[in-house]
């Protein structure tokens, strides 16, 4: 398995560093300046503030040439995962459908938190179970996520929400804390599943969202290996 | 030198939290007649040249400064002085 | 030209403008007794910010030597932007404490978010990696309106610029007290990590080795910022407009990225930041320390204003910008790295062997003095002590025993207390997980840190209690010190060494230079007794309003090291039936 | 219903960290006269009188909008239709 985490001027390592921890094979560090990402089974933006999340959370970092590939990969099914900025990228590239707003209580949240599986028949949650509550933490500022009516009832159809709020931190449509794409293989979520990787942090209940997409690779790997 | 003048403001529907917070706290003030605040942003770009200024700040807004998502826009030019 | 409206030596002296730039008639004397002639108006107001208490601690340098800084821990003490001590493995722990009080009594946020990004630099240009932030506040009664918009924007200042680096602020202290009212106190605990061998030091050797300038543009914010912290504040808070100095922690964290590689490069001498007294104090103090000359070439220097002037460029406290000394001959390289990380790295000017500051703008020589005097020769006060009147009448009072009749109602009454209550509400707006390392974030006696990759963790805390030292400061500086080195333990690590910021009013009022005096022999006294050396401080003086200075606050920030994960502590009751003891008397 | 338009600005001299970062992204795009770019705030009060609106908007200005040490800025007043 090969991995790859997009940096932009203004994010955070930690996506990067707890993927290599955590994820077998290769975890390469691309800068967004480079442009290659044909081989990798899985690309992750990671969080931070992208550009100083000037103008909109995510808005510069979307516009850079690298997303232009990113949609492509998109495109072909290769999967995607955005934490925290890399979500709120992904929103304002075009990737996922709706956008992110200051959040309701207009101050940066940083706390543990509680989410709830909505979906576990994606390439990212088929370890957990359905509904299972989930403690991973939050931090943004941004966090509010709104779509239209039209777009909620879609996401709705084609079980598109993934995780939810246990508790409304920041005013998002339906508690909605990370959603994918139609196709299901680009995730976003502001939650961090890398800040919930170990017990003496607090909680290790991310690790299985690295382990479904371990497993996941897995099974459409078999006959290849 | 020409300027154009950008207003952003939030969609119809679309919860404006700032807005919102600023109304709950305008009785503290000497005002009385506030019906509803609205907070947008202000992009100022000024241009070096006087062509295509129109579609050029077009462009950028429906490329980058505003999110169709939640956002409209107008804007408008000015003649400025060199500031 | 503006430079044109610059008074002429002659002026300055037959009109004492150097007052205006805080500088006094024996000051401006020795002077031009060091240069041989009378100072043009940029070289006094460079030596007016070199001077200046917060470059040179001309008033508090006799009380700073009663601090030891001695022990086998102690890798770097005071003198370089930060301290340092070791924590094993080949590492160390480089941290320090920094106010920003003037600054944040008149723009709050800017104020507190620079007061971070300033002590970060301070870290990172000695090469290590910021790996925690911490604070300390102070702020008048809560429920005054001008209080309430202090509090918020300067919490808020702290997180806008903190969360944006990546740097989790895992802990701090706030008090509200009558003492702060237009007064209050933002004092920034930096701590970084860095591997032994990397440690910089801010020098400027080797001559026709390169200048280099890098970050931000200069602008005119906060013109005498560094003399004006040195003032007591006007009565109104007001200060002008067009000199706020603004962050930008977008430029910072690319600065942090950018710098933690340039480390590496063997082109690179020496590094330091533009802080306080801008490129005055950074370029000066690297020439000095190296025993060397710098000339510079101003119209090099990256200007974000138009017409700046010589004095202007010199003064201005413009945030983001870091001094480097590069290997003549590879300027090219560092420019390339520069170049990855979007900065643009130009070079200004060049080390000299003839030891003087030499500026040049416009074609002219705008500012030509020996950099040692400069930097090293400020003058140093030793001002009168007296003790205060209220003190032998505080001492004479009989011990005060509180009745309590209704136990609950007290409980009640103490926990609305602003400064007791919960500070969740505060704490919460810090990205707090930032780099996923907090064992202990913000809640508890002390911040602990795994040190990833080893079976160690650090503990962080910072506090003060100023009452304890208004009413005795001798033994209210002890109980700081002891307080601190309580809260490292309580976590279940041992204490290894601390910062200190020391905050009060005007030096020049006896009881007040008393206060500084007894405090820290107090803390002095703690810190050996406990074996945690002080490596780094601040001292920040004039904290008045209207003449009632704040009770002396001594901030201390505390370090300490757990030789095992196993070894860490937390504070919550764990199971029903535990027993609970309580120890000591 | 009549509804002011603020326009709130950094002062001159004061670092626009935003709108120097959009400028630097700006450099991607297809425009070529874009100078500088500047970044500010738009606040919407909408009236329900008709009475002293400008001393209205200029008490809330001068005690809540703005940020006196930073920041200037400008109004127009607006008659609305029923939004
Ligand atoms: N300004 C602040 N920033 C971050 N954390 C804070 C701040 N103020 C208080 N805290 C956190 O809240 C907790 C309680 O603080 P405090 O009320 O000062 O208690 P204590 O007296 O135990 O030090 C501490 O863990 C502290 O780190």
């Amino acid at each position: 398995m090969k991995s790859a985490v997009i940096v932009f001027p203004g994010s955070t390592d930690d996506l990067y560093e707890i993927a290599s921890e955590v994820l077998p094979g290769d975890v390469d560090r691309i800068w967004y300046k480079t442009n290659n990402l044909a081989d990798y089974d899985l690309i992750m933006l990671s969080g931070g503030f992208s550009y100083g999340d000037y103008l909109r959370a995510g808005a510069l970092a979307a516009r850079t040439a690298i997303l232009t590939e990113l949609k492509e990969r998109a495109d072909q099914g290769q999967l995607i995962l955005g934490v925290g900025n890399g979500f709120q990228i992904l929103l304002e590239a075009g990737l996922l459908p709706g956008a992110m707003l200051q959040n309701k209580g207009l101050d940066f949240v940083c706390k543990s938190n509680n989410l709830i599986v909505r979906n576990n028949q994606t390439p990212f949650t088929g370890k957990y179970t359905k509904n299972e509550v989930v403690s991973i933490p939050i931090a943004h500022g941004e966090g509010r996520y709104y779509c239209d009516q039209q777009t909620l009832e879609q996401l709705r159809i084609n079980q598109q929400i993934v995780f939810t709020y246990q508790e409304n931190p920041n005013g998002s449509i339906e508690n909605i804390a990370g959603i994918v794409n139609q196709s299901g293989n680009v995730l976003g979520m502001m939650p961090h599943p890398e800040r919930a990787t170990s017990t003496l942090l607090g909680s290790e209940a991310g690790l299985k969202l690295f382990q479904s997409i371990i497993e996941n690779w897995g099974e459409n790997h078999v006959t290849e290996a | 030198m020409i300027k154009a003048v950008v207003e952003i403001r939030l969609k119809k529907g679309v919860l404006d939290a700032q807005g919102q917070a600023i109304g709950e706290v305008l009785d503290q003030y000497d005002v009385d007649g506030v019906e509803r605040v609205r907070v947008g942003k202000l992009v100022e770009l000024s241009f070096a040249t006087t062509d295509n200024i129109e579609e050029q700040v077009e462009a950028l807004c429906d490329q980058l400064l505003v999110n169709h998502e939640m956002e409209e826009y107008s804007y408008r030019l000015e003649e400025r002085g060199d500031e | 030209m503006s430079q044109k409206l610059e008074p002429t030596p002659e002026v300055i002296e037959q009109e004492k403008k150097y007052h205006e730039m805080g500088l006094t008639d024996d000051e401006y004397q020795s002077i031009v007794k060091i240069i041989g002639r009378k100072p043009n108006y940029t070289e006094t107001g460079i030596f007016s910010v070199m001077w200046s208490e917060h470059c040179s601690y001309k008033t508090s340098k006799p009380l700073l030597r009663k601090f030891s800084s001695e022990g086998p821990q102690v890798i770097q003490g005071p003198g370089e932007g930060a301290g340092i001590v070791d924590i094993g493995d080949g590492q160390g722990l480089v941290f320090k404490i920094e106010s920003h009080n003037s600054p944040s009594a008149i723009e709050p946020y800017e104020g507190a978010a620079t007061g971070v990004g300033g002590i970060m630099r301070d870290i990172f240009s000695m090469g290590a990696k910021p790996i925690a932030a911490l604070n300390s506040l102070r702020f008048g009664r809560l429920d005054l309106e001008r209080t309430k918009y202090l509090f918020k924007e300067v919490v808020r200042g702290i997180a806008g610029y903190g969360n944006r680096l990546g740097v989790p602020t895992v802990g701090g202290e706030i008090q509200f007290d009558d003492c702060y009212e237009g007064n209050p106190l933002v004092n920034a605990m930096g701590v970084g990590l860095i591997e032994q061998k990397d440690i910089q030091k801010g020098v400027a050797t080797g001559v026709g080795n390169t200048v280099i300038y890098v970050g931000a543009k200069t602008g005119r914010d906060g013109i005498h910022g560094a003399t004006f912290s040195s003032v007591e504040l006007a009565e109104d808070g007001t200060g002008q407009g067009s000199d706020i100095q603004a962050g930008d922690p977008f430029v910072e964290k690319l600065l942090i990225d950018a710098c933690l590689e340039v480390i590496h490069s063997d082109a690179l001498i020496g590094m330091q930041d533009m802080g306080a007294a801008g490129l005055t104090s950074s370029a000066s103090e690297m020439a000095s320390k190296a025993g060397m000359g710098m000339e510079l070439n101003l119209n090099l220097v990256p200007q974000r204003e138009a017409n700046m002037t010589a004095y202007e460029m010199m003064l201005s406290e413009s945030q983001e910008r870091m001094l480097l000394v590069v290997k003549q001959g590879h300027e090219q390289e560092i420019y390339d790295l520069f170049e990855k990380y979007d900065l643009k790295a130009v070079a200004i000017g060049k080390v000299t062997d003839d030891q003087q500051f030499r500026l040049v703008h416009n074609g002219e020589i705008v500012c030509d003095i020996p950099v040692d005097p400069l930097a090293e020769d400020a003058p140093v006060y030793y001002k009168e002590a007296k003790e205060p009147e209220y003190y032998q009448e505080f001492q004479a009072l009989p011990n005060y025993y509180p009745e309590v009749t209704d136990y609950e109602r007290t409980l009640i009454e103490l926990l609305q207390q602003p400064t007791i209550a919960s500070k969740e509400s505060v704490y919460q707006q810090f990205d707090s997980m930032a780099q996923v390392n907090t064992v202990v974030g913000p809640g508890s006696d002390a911040a602990v840190l795994r040190i990833r990759g080893f079976d160690k963790a650090i503990a962080l805390t910072t506090d003060c209690n100023s009452r304890y030292i208004y009413l005795d400061p001798e033994v209210g500086g002890q109980i700081a010190v002891a307080e601190a080195a309580r809260n490292i333990v309580a976590s279940g690590a041992k204490p290894l060494a601390l910062t200190d910021g020391l905050n009060f009013g005007n030096p020049d009022k006896p009881e007040t230079y008393w206060a500084m005096e007894k405090s820290v022999a107090g803390m002095a006294k703690a810190s050996v007794a406990l074996n945690t050396p002080v490596v780094s401080g601040n001292v920040s003086l004039y904290n008045e309003k209207a003449g009632t200075p704040i009770f002396p606050t001594p901030i201390v920030g505390m370090v300490g090291l757990h030789r095992s994960l196993t070894d860490i502590t937390t504070l919550s009751f764990k199971q029903a039936e535990d027993v609970i003891l309580l120890i000591g008397k």
